[in-house]
């Protein structure tokens, strides 16, 4: 019983993780300027690599792949958003403009 | 029909990737593209050696409990290892020796280096004439 | 078994694919960047095809040291290549480039398929070596074994090579005037 | 199911190629290789344990550690022209 629920779980994380991964991937190209692209790779760093380590995570078991899959988690949902913030800043600074709705606007 | 296209799929896409890394090295006029095609032409050589220690239904050489297990073959996997760090060493010697050039002519360009270096003959010609 | 040899084949495409990218980038940035993903594509490779230490190194030799390599020299080179036409040395070179290519696949036919435990690089020392690194040496790791222990010149010479390197790459970086010859200047 | 997990990240690896490839602006370009570096972590990992093998996940945490320190590297090129050696 304990068994299958653990598959369910793994397999329902693995969509969710597939699912924002494929979602973050597809907004990266249709998105139109910087500073939402930078909301989609987001989505790929942390929901979609989260969940899947998830569900690895599920799949192995207790052992040491958990502690280091654990490690990748962590290092990976902590790092992707100081790399999106730093290029957000840049592209502010180097005068890159958004477009859109948001046009003219001060940040 | 499939294991015969997919059996030697690999070695044909390798050396297209050595032939493009040839390209780049021969006809960019930048000095910098020119290691950039270096490093495909590395990569392509390694993927050819590393092409031929597999072995399909094997795993990686390291070794498990189970007798019975069929390991890939380690030998390319360490001359590689070599050449991979050897190759970093030629890409920094090739860089360093980019930047030395970029401090004495001024640019990276072929073209213009040799069109300088030309230009430098001409005077001493000129000046040893007179 | 078909699966492993697919996903070989589509990763090695791929890689074909950011190559021939790589040709026509006339920013240097982003052809530093092409390059670094090519790197990583093809340590996915090797790990697909079973060379997990040399996956390794190229995760982190490959990709990461040769990147910063190219960004700290880029910092001293200008930022873009000039614009070229397309002429007759192009020409030249794609000829050569496609009647080599042509040759080496015409080869190709000659060479063993991929993958079968039949070739005959696996027959002669790879079976020793294993069994070895099993009763003589008592590593888990043949590839390890194998490097410090059977082939440990070639190490040796690898050392070498990287140290003269690293001399070599000091030499040419050097300004050619000393601390202590400049501070000497300006105290006279 | 693992095979179904590598064959979506094929597919947003090659959408993200897409994007690396004719990125309009560069910092575009970077934000595509830094979501390439993690979609090749997360293939690593679920390539072993596709395989039967997961004991290389090292690899992806070694992956991981040289995505970051790449990415920063390049920012900070851009941002100060140097890396500070200069």
């Amino acid at each position: 019983m304990l068994d299958i629920s653990i598959e369910i779980i793994s397999i329902i994380s693995f969509v969710a993780g597939v699912f924002f991964i494929l979602t973050g991937s597809i907004g990266l190209i249709r998105l139109p300027d910087v500073f939402s692209r930078i909301h989609a790779a987001g989505m790929i760093d942390t929901a979609g690599a989260s969940f899947i380590i998830l569900g690895m995570i599920l799949q192995s078991g207790f052992s040491l792949i958990t502690a280091k899959l654990v490690f990748i988690g962590i290092f990976i949902f902590f790092t992707s958003p100081i790399t999106g913030h730093v290029t957000a800043n840049l592209a502010r600074k180097k005068g890159v403009n958004p477009v859109g709705k948001t046009k003219g606007k001060t940040l | 029909m499939i294991d015969q296209i997919f059996g030697v799929w690999n070695y044909w896409i390798v050396f297209i990737l050595m032939m493009i890394g040839l390209y780049i090295v021969i006809s960019k006029k930048s000095l910098l593209k020119k290691i950039v095609g270096l490093a495909i032409f590395q990569t392509s050589v390694f993927l050819l050696y590393i092409t031929f220690g597999k072995i399909a239904g094997g795993t990686a050489p390291i070794l498990t409990d189970n007798v019975n297990e069929i390991y890939s073959n380690p030998l390319p996997h360490v001359l590689i290892l070599t050449a991979i760090v050897v190759g970093v060493a030629t890409t920094a010697l090739g860089l360093a020796l980019t930047v030395r050039i970029n401090k004495a002519y001024g640019t990276i360009n072929e073209d213009e280096i040799s069109a300088s270096d030309l230009v430098e003959y001409h005077e001493k010609y000129l000046e040893d004439k007179n | 078994m078909i699966g492993e040899i697919i996903i070989n084949a589509f990763l090695v495409t791929l890689m074909l694919t950011i190559a021939i990218f790589i040709i026509n980038t006339r920013k240097v940035i982003s052809t530093i960047l092409l390059t670094g993903t090519y790197s990583l594509v093809a340590a996915l490779m090797f790990v697909s095809l079973d060379a997990v230490d040399v996956a390794f190194t190229e995760a982190s030799v490959g990709a990461g040291i040769s990147t910063i390599l190219f960004l700290a020299a880029l910092s001293y080179l200008p930022k873009e290549e000039k614009e070229e036409k397309f002429n007759l040395k192009h020409i030249y070179a794609i000829c050569t480039c496609t009647i080599v290519s042509g040759l080496l696949i015409w080869a190709s036919y000659d060479l063993p398929l991929v993958g079968q435990l039949e070739n005959p690089a696996h027959q002669h020392l790879a079976q020793d070596f294993i069994e070895g690194s099993r009763n003589h040496i008592g590593i888990p790791n043949v590839v390890t074994s194998i490097l410090a222990s059977y082939r440990g010149y070639d190490t040796f010479g690898e050392t070498v090579v990287i140290y003269t390197a690293g001399i070599a790459v000091l030499v040419l970086l050097h300004d050619g005037v000393s601390k202590i010859s400049k501070i000497n200047k300006e105290k006279k | 199911m693992f095979l179904a997990v590598l064959i979506a990240l094929a597919i947003s690896f090659l959408l993200i190629l897409v994007r690396l490839i004719n990125g309009k602006t560069t910092f575009d370009r970077i934000l595509a290789a830094n979501s390439i570096g993690t979609i090749i972590v997360l293939g690593i990992s679920v390539h072993g344990f596709y395989m039967g093998r997961p004991e290389f996940i090292d690899i992806s945490i070694v992956y991981a550690l040289i995505n970051f320190i790449g990415t920063v590297a390049v920012l900070k090129l851009f941002d100060k022209g140097t890396l500070g050696d200069k």
